[in-house]
């Protein structure tokens, strides 16, 4: 299993802020496939991804037990 | 040594000041992120915002470490506020401080650009026929 | 509209932070001037400001409509304190408010460059073993 | 007559804060001069002169009613 964060716009079209998923082993890349089978459009958006609280690229892996956040473009301050 | 927060709560700058205020301190620059009413002729409601607050402190901290590194003998405050703000609230406040003066300008000025590029906190534009979540920089990793 | 007093009052910033505040602001930047304690490793332990009043409040409402010139749009607060200070006390606050961010950094900047050319105010710094005025730059006319 | 202001280390050395002295006509060199007679040492010191405060050379006519302050380096801030 690992634990999945949505913000802002992307949380608006997945419609939930976070969720928790089964997952054996796999890339970012991986996750991205599932999350644009899951919620069509997801791929249509920009972000980065997060594991575990940092950015990471595509071919990051991700284990279970492992936090991923996607980020859309930041505009704090 | 340093304070780094992500909260709903009002954000109050003597705390700030205070906090990064010591025998040392010959100059403290503030930095106000205020919500502004009118944009490029569009009138702002109010704002909403939101974080990945763990993320974001962290990544705070590391902001806070890097400056600290870049300019030995700053000390630094950061917040920035979630939820929803009222036009002329604050939403962000960065307090650096430094023996010297020109430092603690530049300081502050490297940390409002890198919280802009970097850290995991979005904006709503709320106005009165619609609203829109605000992109700004997007950070790239190589 | 602007604010420029010296006075012997206790320093408050968010007076000068809400001066400066109103709809149109996005950014506001503050600039304290702290006494320091050591300075080229002589302990201070106190500092007496003295300053001829009236042309340094009159000097310092120059400064701030040459910032208006300069900067269209900003707002400006400059406060200056008189009299004995103690350490991490506040001598100065600059306030400067701005629809956009980085106005308000390089005119906060500027005024306090200018008031350490410009204007009439004396600092005297108080050691263990002696005291003296602090002569800074010297302004020349043409 | 005319109204003189003197501060910080030239305070110290006039021993006074400020004084009023007859004056029919003249420039800042000649109140310098009466200066530097009437409290000796004072053209060692470094200063501006500001008539009714605003900065001036010395060339500058001063007439009854003015008033003159003696700058010394200024450090504020």
């Amino acid at each position: 299993m690992i634990h999945l964060y949505y913000f802002a716009q992307i949380k608006e079209l997945t419609q939930k802020k976070e969720e928790t998923i089964l997952w054996a082993d796999g890339t970012v890349a991986e996750l991205v496939k599932w999350a644009d089978e899951t919620y069509p459009g997801f791929t249509d958006y920009s972000w980065q991804v997060a594991v575990n609280e940092e950015y990471v690229l595509e071919t990051e892996q991700i284990n279970p037990g492992d936090t991923v956040a996607f980020i859309p473009p930041v505009s704090g301050g | 040594m340093n304070l780094f927060e992500v909260t709903p709560e009002v954000l109050c700058p003597n705390r700030y000041l205070q906090y990064v205020t010591h025998a040392e301190v010959g100059a403290v620059t503030l930095f106000s992120g205020i919500v502004r009413e009118w944009t490029n002729g569009k009138r702002t409601l109010f704002l909403e915002y939101e974080a990945y607050v763990p993320m974001a402190e962290k990544m705070l901290t590391e902001i806070g470490a890097d400056i600290q590194r870049k300019w030995p003998g700053t000390r630094i405050a950061i917040a920035h506020r979630i939820g929803k703000l009222q036009i002329s609230e604050t939403a962000v406040i960065i307090a650096v401080s430094s023996p010297h003066r020109q430092i603690a300008y530049e300081a502050n000025e490297f940390a409002i650009e890198q919280i802009k590029k970097l850290v995991p906190i979005w904006k709503k534009e709320i106005w009165e026929d619609g609203e829109k979540w605000v992109g700004g920089q997007t950070y790239k990793p190589l």
